[in-house]
């Protein structure tokens, strides 16, 4: 039977791919933003095996605050990365480098 | 259809993973069988209109036309353009129409005769209509062409911006029935109208409700008046314009079998489903069994579809647009308000809550 | 507990549409193979622009309304979702239930009214 | 309550200061030297009214604050002579930088009347903290008229002063943090009777010792103060030299003698051997400087460590002794960066071959240069002298090497004293500039001639200067008392020889039975 | 508890709420050049929610909104007081900024309004739910004021950095947050800390550490403070100032609550961390500034390495130490806003900023006044005495010390030394090198006023505060104490 260890594994795999996206990525900012958002299903399929393992209904709607907080999220980063965009000509993560020191 | 397995001595298990697998066939056969005549009526109601004769070579009154059709374009070659993305490309229609199929599996066709009852069926069927932008929008990218990107966009612009109304559009039927669950959704308009009539729709609050719903259903699926997407005169075939030969039949089986399933919708939310119109045994027609009623509904939907197809002129993308944003979703968040409101205020809540 | 015993047909049937639709995109290009339709060349495979060849990259910058659009839809689609809930649990919520709804909405509303006025949903 | 006298002495200066960065050049030159005299004259009413024997803290004011802190105020005899340090040379700082400074003068006099403030500060402070505030503030001030008004290279020696200062000064913070935790008082004559842990207290010692070794300054950590000295204006020389490096022998005598006497006579060893390598070390480098401000910064240095190890001898001659090297260094230093500054402000330049023969041309700076050189020597009937003498007689009872050691630091410095006064003062006037220059006007008379009364006064009668201090250093030592090292040259009373070379006849000794 | 109860006491956050959404859509239906207008009027509001807050303070203290969602304490009172006056400031220094740069719009003030509410309720909540609302409608408004002067590529730069980073912080908070509720089985405060008692298993440590980690993230500790100085630089001054106070705040209260409360039982698991954490801020803080031009970068490098200080405070897990974290951002709210006020005053006539050390050149000769506020700034940021920041790095210091945390606070205060180094290098620039430079063009009266405020306060005359500062922080920290 699948118990909740299982869930934390995979969610733990998730997050730390997520993680790994962000800082091993040297190509595309829309990668990082798709490895942030990677990183809050993670944080749901916690949320919610918990939920479901506690018998609790608190991590549901905490999971479903996540969501919408991340989609929230991605619509700000986007709207971000297009200003950026417009004024550099690029999303290459290696050309955020407009400041030094 | 598990216990007609047992009873042919298969295990509890093999039964009903047998009875699930026919069943699967059971629809998703029949709902391509289903599409092709739906094709041939499509034609046939639309050349009416136009007082022409629409198919009617192939077999008896053109019958056969579609099938001929889907014979010749299965006999075509598969043209993949060298700049598209391969891998994009030949998923973009199997996603398409997988999509299409699997939003059937929760609609109950007769009362209990559902493949998967789960409670929360409502959502499941917008969720899994959600997932068709994607289709579309890998098939105009994958092609690297300008016309299946720009229509891609379009058709993805387009189908999100009505999603929206739409979902508030159902919390309205959630809110009098007081559950996801489709069969319960029917059963919760058994003797809705004055006791008599098995719909919503006869409630005025919720008879706008619907009409808006029939308007975004029209603009899910793109059809006429908003077919912006594959505009000839614009957009040649649209996101579809790289594809050939069964690829090409994908697009289009799905595309139908969503129009089918929005007319099932509408038949099961607002018209009472399975259920006869009237809760009154007129004539023995309790005795007919409930797929027909659905079906029967479900097909006077589509009449409608096609009778708006022949009548109405296209909009432009601005108007498109702006009926979804500043018309439909307006109106249909009022509507929640008023709807929940007033049931608060009569505390008459649906019956399965 | 959820009866998840439910959803495994969905499984299957979602595994089962799979199947099919990869059969009809595949089984046509072995179809063409054997019966000689399958003559590919250079022009055929080019991408279509009314008999140009293509003048710019296919994927250019688009209209930045697409993606405002998109945004809107992230966003309002996702406040729907709070309303799936409520709206099947508004008998035990009651009017407080209600009450936040449509404070929720308003601000929503709101939402929306700004977006309108500033003219992100104009589309000419 | 009595008249808060020391509140006033801090009042003055500061609004004098507030008052003056918002003057022009010459009303702010008025107003410094107004409030510096007023300061003056408050000071002299504060010695006459100290009360030799009386309590040991008098003048006290007390206020508290908050979270243990409070405003307190006292001084014995050992602040008390230290404030008149500073209330003394004051004025003459402020007309040491009457013409020579042209730039931004209101903020250079309220620099130095913040300077004031915060000496003051520092001696009348009877609470840790606040303590700590006056100790650290100074930094400021100091900081601006080195890096503002200082020499070429200012930059680097405002940030050595600032840097070295403050590192020691922050590990004192945390010394008196843990202080303040453990006897749960921040009251400085409290704590001078509290018995901290011994294995603690070397802890505490150190910490102090980062502090008060830097302000001294001690060898190696003096390192700066050359530096400083060479770029710092006149009177930023001055009062450096007069009264900022006896924070240090202050610290040492308020804080880590009485505080923790243990760690004080355990470490001692260390203080004798970081002075008497100062005390070789920097009298052979002055020997050699070029620059007449860096041969008086080093002797500086090695009179200081004259001043420590007075102070760790634990007994009274050497505790005195300390005192008045602090107090007649305090003069003489000053006198003599005085002295530079007056033909520096005549030639600009400092280096000692630019100039010769002045006892020429400038006759009476030349005698007043000639009183102040003696001074730093010892001469006796000089104030070094009454504090040399006694810091080595307290020392001598102590160890005979290290007198020995410091002893020939004072020849030396007899040697680069000579050596400077000789090329400055006699020989042929090589340089043409400098044989024109004028001789003292009555703005440097007005300068030099005070000090040089005060060092002939504490020369000829210290005692005027060691009676307030006396019960004091008592007190002192006999606090350090059960501490105090074996002497290794104890002087004890001998039996007379029975048969001396003047013996005339035991038996008729007892005349007076007769 | 009845509703009305809970309207009551979280008056401001919805005072603040309804007058960002009347103002969202003032701005929509007016011109652009209202938004001077709107900015007022967002000042006015924040002042009702500052005087509404503090008129909690005699008759909400301990007491929970919602049914224990939000809890009005002396803590959050404290600390929301801070952030409002914070957000004041840097709103009233704002319009000029933008106005040079032809982008001022009165979404400006709507976002710091609503960056407001979420500050407030980050620390008032007493439940990880609304905390991390809390957090998110802060940091989602942060990561548009960042990008706000979209016309200039640092600013949508910094916007984006904040974004990613901040972004990358919060899933890994939440993703701690999911371990505590997991494996407590609750999400409130006082719940997850009755738990954690009970039975404290090593995936709760993770939840605990992550948790930890992801605030180190945003409040910028060591060693995740890798964005600040991009972002501090490429954002708006205005923004910057913002930034480095009012989010500052209130991530460091919520941080401390967080430790104190949920995680209190637990302080020798987070006390490491924070010890490590606060040790390398300053370190890297003071070690970061030295050789930087840019002033805003410098000023960037000093937040980090008062965030080691003020978690020292926090490292010594004692009442007193959180008494010293709030009095220490109190102290730290006026000087960092005060600087960087100086900062957006150092501007020439056609409205660039004077952005490096070489501008600013000699400043005290061409601006005195300017010269000698900064001058007291920087002296203040470095601990100085009598300056008033001393006094904040005193209170984090005993807290230390009476923790037995000497070796602590003895590595720590030596380490002050080396950011003395660059606060020095300021005012040498300033006042011993010779001017090279424009000479800085007139500042606006709201901008002296602003600066003037904040001398004030960071000047000795600051130590007329300590009474009332101390007695409030204690009452403050006590009411954190206590809660459990």
């Amino acid at each position: 039977m699948i118990g909740i260890e299982h869930y934390v594994v995979v969610s733990t795999i998730l997050f730390v791919l997520g993680v790994l996206g962000i800082f091993l990525n040297r190509k595309n900012i829309i990668v990082i933003l798709m490895a942030i958002e990677l990183i809050l299903l993670a944080v749901n399929i916690n949320m919610v095996a918990f939920s479901a393992f506690l018998g609790d209904l608190v991590g549901q709607v905490f999971a479903m605050f996540i969501l919408t907080v991340a989609a929230a999220e991605a619509a700000i980063g986007l709207a971000i990365l297009m200003i950026y965009f417009r004024g550099r000509g690029t999303i290459a993560v290696d050309d955020a480098n407009r400041m030094k020191g | 259809m598990t216990e007609f397995f047992q009873s042919l001595g298969m295990s509890y298990e093999w039964a009903w993973g047998v009875a699930t697998v026919a069943g699967i066939l059971l629809i998703a056969l029949p709902l391509m069988l289903a599409v092709a005549m739906i094709i041939y009526v499509d034609r046939k109601v639309w050349a009416a209109i136009n007082l022409r004769r629409g198919p009617n070579v192939v077999g008896p009154f053109g019958l056969l036309q579609s099938f001929a059709d889907g014979l010749k374009v299965f006999l075509q070659e598969t043209i993949i353009p060298s700049a598209a993305n391969k891998g994009i490309f030949l998923l973009a229609p199997i996603v398409t129409f997988t999509v299409a199929l699997a939003a059937w599996a929760v609609i109950p066709f007769d009362a209990g005769m559902v493949l998967a009852d789960i409670n929360v069926g409502l959502l499941y069927i917008l969720a899994v209509s959600s997932l068709s932008v994607y289709g579309i929008i890998m098939a105009g990218w994958a092609s690297n062409s300008k016309y299946p990107f720009f229509s891609a966009m379009r058709a993805s612009a387009q189908m999100i911006s009505y999603e929206v109304s739409i979902g508030f559009i159902l919390v309205c039927v959630v809110l009098f029935a007081g559950t996801f669950n489709l069969n319960d959704i029917v059963r919760a308009q058994e003797g809705f109208g004055l006791g008599i009539v098995n719909a919503y729709v006869v409630h005025p609050l919720i008879f706008p409700i619907w009409v808006m719903f029939f308007i975004s259903c029209l603009a899910e699926t793109q059809r006429v008046p908003f077919d912006l997407t594959e505009a000839e005169s614009e957009l040649v075939a649209g996101y579809q314009t790289e594809y050939s030969s069964m690829s090409f039949a994908l697009f289009w089986l799905g595309e139908y079998a969503n129009i089918l399933l929005m007319c099932i919708l509408n038949a099961l939310l607002f018209f009472g489903g399975w259920l006869p119109p009237l809760d009154i045994d007129l004539i023995p027609w309790f005795d007919i069994p409930g797929i027909v009623w659905l079906l029967l509904k479900a097909f006077f939907f589509f009449f409608m579809f096609s009778w708006v197809m022949a009548t109405v002129p296209r909009y432009r993308y601005d108007q498109l647009m702006r009926l979804g944003w500043k018309v439909f979703l307006p109106l249909s968040l009022v509507f929640v308000l008023v709807i929940s409101g007033y049931l608060m205020a009569t505390g008459h809540f649906g019956a399965a809550a | 507990m959820v009866d998840l015993e439910q959803y495994l047909p969905i499984l299957i049937f979602l595994f089962i549409a799979v199947v099919l639709s990869t059969a009809f995109v595949f089984l046509p290009m072995g179809v063409s193979r054997l019966t000689g339709a399958h003559a590919p060349d250079a022009e055929k495979l080019s991408e279509y622009e009314c008999g140009f060849p293509a003048f710019d990259d296919a994927r250019s910058q688009f209209d930045v309304r697409f993606y405002l659009v998109a945004i809107s839809f992230l966003l309002f689609d996702l406040e729907a979702s709070f309303l799936f809930p409520w709206a099947v649990s508004l008998d035990i919520t009651g009017w407080t239930g209600w009450i936040a709804m449509v404070i929720f909405l308003l601000i929503l509303a709101i939402g929306l009214a700004y977006e309108w006025k500033m003219g992100a949903l104009d589309w000419d | 309550m009595e008249f808060p006298i020391l509140s006033l002495m801090l009042a003055v200066p500061l609004v004098a200061a507030i008052a003056c960065l918002f003057l022009n050049a010459g009303s702010a030159r008025m107003v410094a030297l107004f409030a510096t005299l007023f300061n003056l004259a408050l000071g002299i009413l504060l010695w006459i009214n100290y009360e030799i024997g009386g309590a040991q803290w008098q003048f006290v004011e007390r206020a508290e604050l908050f979270a243990g802190f409070s405003y307190a105020l006292g001084i014995d005899g050992i602040a008390l002579m230290l404030i008149m340090l500073s209330v003394f040379l004051m004025p003459i700082c402020i007309l040491a930088s009457w013409d020579s400074i042209t730039k931004r003068v209101g903020e250079y006099m309220a620099a130095f009347l913040l300077m004031e403030v915060l000496m003051i500060g520092v001696f009348a402070a009877q609470d840790l903290f606040l303590f700590y505030i006056f100790f650290e503030a100074g930094l400021i001030p100091m900081y601006l008229i080195i890096g503002v008004w200082g020499g070429d290279n200012r930059i680097y020696a405002s940030y050595k002063f600032f840097l070295y200062t403050l590192l020691g000064s922050v590990l004192m913070l945390i010394a008196m943090l843990w202080m303040v935790n453990e006897a749960g008082t921040t009251d400085i004559p409290t704590l001078m009777q509290y018995d901290f842990p011994v294995d603690a207290q070397l802890w505490l010692w150190l910490a102090f010792f980062a502090s008060f070794a830097v302000k001294m300054p001690m060898w190696p950590v003096h390192t700066w103060l050359p530096d400083a000295h060479v770029q710092a204006p006149t009177a930023g020389s001055v009062i450096l030299a007069g009264v900022l490096l006896k924070l240090g022998g202050y610290g040492f005598i308020r804080f880590s003698l009485p505080m923790f006497p243990d760690a004080s006579a355990d470490l001692a060893w260390l203080v004798f051997a970081l002075s008497m390598v100062a005390v070789i070390y920097t009298s052979l480098v002055a020997l050699v400087q070029e620059d007449m401000k860096k041969l008086i910064a080093y002797s500086s240095v090695a009179h200081m460590a004259i001043v420590t190890v007075g102070l760790f001898a634990f007994n009274v001659q050497g505790l005195e002794g300390a005192m008045m090297v602090m107090l007649g260094h305090g003069l003489v230093s000053g006198a003599l960066f005085l002295c530079v500054g007056v033909i520096y402000d005549r030639l600009h330049t400092r280096e000692i071959a630019r100039y010769g023969g002045l006892s020429i041309n400038m006759p009476k700076y030349a005698l007043f240069f000639l009183l102040f050189t003696m001074a730093s020597i010892g001469l006796p009937g000089t104030s070094n002298f009454v504090g040399e003498f006694l810091a080595l007689a307290g020392i001598y009872k102590v160890s005979t090497f290290v007198t020995l050691v410091c002893t020939t630091g004072i020849i030396l410095g007899a040697a680069y004293m000579l050596y400077l006064y000789r090329r400055v003062a006699f020989g042929e006037q090589v340089n043409a500039d400098a044989a024109r220059m004028p001789d003292l006007n009555a703005r440097e008379w007005a300068m030099l001639a005070p000090i040089a009364a005060a060092v002939l006064w504490m020369g000829v009668y210290p005692e005027s200067f060691l009676a307030p201090m006396r019960q004091d250093i008592a007190t002192l030592e006999a606090r350090l008392a059960s501490v105090a090292p074996e002497y290794d040259s104890a002087l004890t009373v001998g039996t007379p020889d029975e048969h001396a070379a003047n013996y005339i006849a035991a038996e008729h000794g007892s005349e007076g039975e007769h | 508890m009845s509703y009305a109860n809970s309207l009551y006491l979280t008056g401001a956050e919805i005072g603040l709420s309804i007058a960002g959404l009347v103002l969202l859509l003032a701005t929509a239906w007016t011109t652009r050049s209202s938004a001077r207008a709107i900015t007022i009027a967002a000042v006015t509001a924040l002042f009702g929610a500052l005087i509404f807050n503090l008129s909690l303070a005699n008759d909400g203290v301990g007491a929970a909104a919602f049914g224990g969602l939000l809890e009005v304490d002396a803590f959050s009172i404290f600390a929301k007081s801070l952030v409002y006056i914070a957000t004041i400031a840097c709103l009233i220094v704002a319009p000029r900024y933008f106005e040079d740069r032809g982008q001022f719009r009165g979404e400006f003030a709507v976002l710091m309004l609503f960056n407001a509410v979420g500050m407030g309720i980050m620390v008032s909540a007493v439940d990880l739910m609304t905390l991390y609302i809390g957090l998110e409608l802060s940091s989602l408004s942060s990561y548009v004021l960042a990008s706000f002067a979209r016309r200039d590529d640092k600013s949508s730069e910094a916007g984006l950095k904040y974004f990613i980073l901040g972004g990358l912080a919060s899933g890994i908070i939440l993703y701690g947050v999911s371990l505590v509720y997991g494996f407590s089985g609750t999400t409130s405060y006082d719940g997850v800390r009755a738990a954690f008692d009970a039975d404290f298993s090593t995936g709760a440590l993770f939840g605990v550490v992550f948790v930890l980690a992801g605030l180190a993230f945003k409040v910028a500790a060591v060693p995740f403070h890798m964005w600040t100085p991009d972002v501090y630089e490429g954002a708006p001054t205005p923004v910057t100032a913002f930034f480095a106070s009012a989010p500052k705040v209130a991530a460091v209260a919520m941080l401390v609550r967080m430790a104190a409360v949920p995680f209190g039982g637990q302080a020798e698991a987070w006390q490491q961390i924070v010890i490590f954490a606060a040790l390398a801020s300053i370190v890297v803080g003071a070690l970061g500034a030295i050789g930087q031009q840019n002033l805003k970068r410098l000023l960037a490098y000093s937040s980090i390495n008062n965030v080691g200080f003020i978690l020292i405070g926090l490292a010594a897990a004692t009442p007193a130490g959180i008494s010293g974290v709030l009095i220490y951002l109190s102290i730290y709210v006026f000087m960092t806003i005060g600087s960087f006020v100086a900062l957006l005053m150092l501007r020439t006539e056609k409205g660039e900023a004077l952005a490096t050390f070489d501008d600013i050149s000699g400043l005290s000769t061409s601006s005195p006044a300017l010269a000698w506020c900064l001058l007291a700034l920087m002296f203040s940021l470095a601990g100085i005495p009598p300056l008033f920041g001393f006094w904040g790095k005193f209170v984090v210091f005993q807290a230390a010390v009476r923790a037995d945390m000497i070796a602590l606070a003895a590595i720590g205060i030596a380490a002050s030394v080396i950011g003395a180094f660059y606060y020095i290098k300021f005012v040498k620039v300033m006042f011993f090198d010779e001017p090279k430079g424009a000479e800085p063009a007139k500042a606006p009266v709201s901008h002296w006023v602003v600066l003037g405020l904040c001398v004030l306060v960071i000047s000795p005359l600051g130590y007329l505060l300590t009474p009332w500062l101390g007695s409030v922080a204690d009452a403050a920290s006590q009411a954190l104490f206590f809660a459990a």
